[in-house]
């Protein structure tokens, strides 16, 4: 082996290295840093290697289509705002999905090329049958991830809100797929032609643009995060056919890596993954169970009083307090009891919010220190020793009935449980419902008191009644 | 070109890596770490610019260079993106970490 | 053969792989599981027959009849020391477990 | 490729996955039994593909290797104590290590042959510098932990009881390393012919020998589990020569499985692997620090009454149990006490005994269920609410010094926090030290009685009087 190629080969090598030693250290937050920090230089390395590679043609071109592409994604990236992050993750996703696609495309393109300029002549094809297979799987895979992504991102972005749902859709989509697939075999089995590779592409797309319209909007994280999965298997399977193991280690880490997030996900909301892509959740239910009692609502004077002269407050967030970009002013308020020595605690439910840890990054964003943040197991124990727990636009995942009754949707998911506290103070706008649409026997406790109103605004109001009780 | 069963164990060997790691991510990291991973297979952006580097008619150099601009996208955008949220993680405690991280 | 960095990068996976299962057992399994990794590795044992099936002068048919001995004992010891300390491994609760191991 | 070939490397496949869900199935009581017999399978898988091989000769006489020593180790495996595992691992993981040795001597000794033959006529030599330079590597590795682990089986099996102590023994150490290193590169470098083998492995062997004497028998744990990571790597680099990817794949999992596990149990320790391979345990400390007060004695009939009408008592093991095999006599008596109504747990320190896990070992021998056991960090909050701490034969894992004496070679180590209980009762045969060899504060202290005896007599002695209460 001469030296350029050896040092290339290094440098991919690395570079996997790298990428398995980052995704270790984001499994904590203190290192979490570190670890894209040395993702990043993994990418770098195998980027700049592949310039030098042998053989290589249009390289203009490619730096060029670099330089775009790059410029574009860290534009937007950079300036993105952090509610924003659900749909900015399946855009690039998406992007990704898009590239693998186009890779297996252009071997494809480039095998019935050589498939017609060897035609008579013996002599090998130019990929391996195995090769070939692997191709169109990721091609297949690739482009799926492409076009759901895209309508993931349209969807949480608010470009598309309705769910699309027609009559017999199901079927559809089996036929789409059954369709591409059957081509795909064709492909695979060594006939390749021009118009039968872009038949494939075509089905594959439908297909991924189909089976994701019907998914509600609020399902979203969970099928970006397969999407996310799929883009690895893709990249994998293409890093196959080029023979370059960085891409087939980084694209399987994530392929494997997604699949437990997704599997986590769905785990956490208390449904399988099949339900989320195709059961249409909250439509069916039985009776719901009637819930006696009223409402009783609270003045923020009187509620921030209760909490200043408190031993311990619970912050419990929810997806209102994302809607409400309330963060910093809950913790502006978190800051003044501490202050005054009430012990605070942020609790956080694994599905807050509309992506899993979406709260944690809500929280880290506004200042929260990550070891005042408490999970559901850890937190659940000790409600019973606290004095006011402060629900803050977070339903769902504080509602009773998840433990109570079987009709409910939500029935069998985890919860925190905030009743057992002295006391509850629940910030949310009326008596709208959560994600599940439902009831919430919470409020009508004997212990909880509704404190009405936009999360930022009624956060603020907490404040300034703090800030007036020091003067 | 690798042989099969090579390609084969590379490929059980890395979902084993995948599966474990992840395994162990305490959930406030979740989203950081699926726009992590996210990023990481942004690695397309090297096999698109393989097959962009070999593409040979007009039509297959278009897809080429539409590869290329989507991978870099996706490199770029998920490192940014994951950066940007890891970078807002923080310990109440000044200075904890500081040994873990050296 | 395979080639040089196929080879490390088998190495580096499995590495972690290693590390990454074993940093879970809990201490209770200390015991068991040194005796586990040390029946895995009995398979030398592939390793010295093919070596004995190789070998051409009688000194070398010597020397790897000792190894397939050798790699024998350690197979088999293993298994079976292995095997009978977590047999007795056993919960207070009768039933538990049926889920996990089925 | 034909049917056969595929079929074998299918086989060596499906016992790498085997190895490794297997192992990953050992990391849970529940789940380990099964773990082992999966990575069996596997091995069976391995060992039976093998014998397909094409090429294959000498047929006959592995069949009669492998059997020889298939039932060899069974039956020694089947009838051997349960206290002498420690020495039964050591002694298979010398195999082991001698097998890899082995599998490197043919391969240079094959090397060396088809070298003279070569010699004026070129042609690429048999194997490659890589591989010639790994397959020397995991000799040398292979050869040192095969002799290695022999004289830790002969410490532990009570054969050779002394530490072999002479002047100068490290420097010797190390320059017979470094001449087995020399003429190691000097082989990799492709100079390879009989004598410098034979030289080689005298060197490796003398040197696993020389550096495993002067180590003290009760901390030959740790240097089997290191060694047991070595016998990985050797077979992993080997594997590596033999271009056997199952081989590879297992040996290094091995390897890093088994450097993870020395780091744990030396960190448990609370010492370093380069102060248990280099230092001299115990001989060096400063001043121990005087302890004050009497022992003062219980006799067993006042012990059991105490326990018989406690409500929580706390049964802490260690190496002294082992020793009298007293843990039959003790779960018999923890049964009375459960029968009783008493809440009975058993706590267990990470380095109780004399290898990581042997307490666990032992009473899952005589029956208890593993859920009655409780590790360090679960059990220490707990003494304060329990009534009677029961210490049987431990001595340094209940060491008060090792919090309070900076002093004391435990210093730092953590301990279980008997000491907080109401009473405790000590069982020990006299006023013996550990094996740390210092004094222990707790036998002093003034909530502390000793019961002098034999473990299983002491244990023995409980059980009846419990008995005799109930009469
Ligand atoms: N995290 C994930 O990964 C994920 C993914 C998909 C789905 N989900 C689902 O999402 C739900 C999450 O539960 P959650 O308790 O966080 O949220 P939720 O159940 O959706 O409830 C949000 C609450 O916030 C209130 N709200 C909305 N806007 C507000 C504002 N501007 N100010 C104050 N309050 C406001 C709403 O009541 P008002 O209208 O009365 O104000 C609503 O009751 C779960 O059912 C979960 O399964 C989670
Ligand atoms: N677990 C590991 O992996 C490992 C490995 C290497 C070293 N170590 C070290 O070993 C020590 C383990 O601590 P430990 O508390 O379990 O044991 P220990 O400190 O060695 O103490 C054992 C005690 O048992 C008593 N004893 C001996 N034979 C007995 C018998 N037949 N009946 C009743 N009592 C008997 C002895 O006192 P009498 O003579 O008065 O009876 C002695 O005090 C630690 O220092 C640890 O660092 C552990």
């Amino acid at each position: 082996m001469s030296l350029l190629p050896t040092l290339i080969k290094a440098c991919y090598f690395l570079a996997a290295l790298l990428f398995i030693l980052g995704l270790k250290r984001m499994s904590s937050p203190r290192t979490a840093r570190g670890g894209i920090v040395w993702a990043g230089v993994g990418m770098l390395l195998a980027v700049l290697a592949t310039f030098f590679l042998p053989d290589m043609h249009n390289r203009g071109l490619i730096v060029a289509a670099v330089l775009i592409g790059v410029s574009a994604a860290w534009w937007t990236g950079r300036r993105v705002a952090m509610t924003a992050m659900p749909q900015m993750v399946a855009l690039y996703n998406g992007m990704g999905g898009g590239a693998a696609a186009a890779i297996g495309a252009v071997e494809l393109i480039g095998y019935a090329r050589a498939l017609a300029l060897v035609d008579t002549m013996q002599g090998a094809p130019l990929l391996s049958p195995v090769e070939l297979s692997l191709g169109v799987l990721g091609a297949l895979i690739g482009a799926v991830s492409f076009s759901g992504s895209l309508v993931a991102f349209a969807k949480l972005q608010g470009w598309m809100d309705k769910r699309f749902v027609f009559p017999g859709q199901r079927v559809v989509n089996l036929l789409l797929l059954a369709a591409a697939v059957v081509v795909g075999v064709l492909l695979a089995s060594g006939h390749v032609s021009g118009p039968l590779v872009a038949l494939f592409f075509v089905l594959a797309l439908l297909f991924g643009l189909l089976m994701t319209l019907p998914i509600g909007g609020a399902d979203m994280p969970v099928v970006i995060s397969l999407y996310n999965a799929f883009t690895g298997l893709a990249v994998s399977f293409e890093g196959f056919v080029l023979g370059n193991e960085a891409m087939i280690i980084a694209g399987m880490v994530v392929g494997a890596a997604g699949t437990l997030l997704t599997q986590l996900m769905a785990k956490a909301m208390n449904r399988s993954i099949g339900n989320v892509l195709f059961g249409s959740f909250g439509a069916a239910g039985g009776e719901a169970q009637a819930i006696g009692g009223a409402q009783k609502p609270v003045e923020a004077s009187d509620a921030a009083v209760m909490m200043a002269y408190a031993e311990r407050v619970v912050i419990v967030p929810g997806y209102g307090m994302a809607v409400a970009q309330a963060q910093h002013k809950v913790w502006e308020f978190a800051q003044l009891l501490i202050k005054r020595g009430v012990k605070v605690k942020f609790a956080i439910h694994p599905v807050a919010g509309r992506m899993p840890g979406h709260m944690n990054v809500l929280l880290a964003e506004a200042g929260v220190p990550y070891d005042l943040i408490a999970d559901m197991d850890e937190i659940n124990p000790e409600f019973a020793a606290t004095d006011v727990a402060l629900v803050i636009g977070a339903n769902d995942v504080v509602n009773p009935l998840a433990k109570t009754d079987p009709a409910s949707p939500i029935y069998g998911m985890p919860i925190l449980d905030v009743s057992a506290a002295k006391h509850v103070i629940v910030i949310k706008r009326g008596k709208g419902t959560g994600f599940a649409g439902i009831e919430n026997a919470l409020f009508y406790a004997d212990n909880t008191r509704m404190l009405y109103g936009d999360g930022q605004a009624a956060a603020g109001q907490l404040v300034n009644e703090l800030k007036s009780l020091d003067d | 070109m690798i042989d099969g069963f090579l390609a084969l164990y590379i490929f059980m060997l890395a979902a084993f890596c995948g599966y474990e790691i992840i395994a162990r991510v305490p959930v406030i990291l979740h989203t950081p770490l699926m726009s992590g991973s996210n990023f990481i297979h942004g690695i397309v952006l090297v096999g698109a610019m393989i097959a962009l580097g070999h593409a040979q008619t007009p039509f297959e150099v278009t897809v080429g260079f539409v590869g290329v601009l989507l991978g870099a996208g996706n490199a770029a955008g998920g490192y940014v993106v994951t950066e940007r949220m890891l970078e807002m993680f923080k310990s109440s405690k000044p200075g904890a970490g500081k040994g873990e991280r050296g």
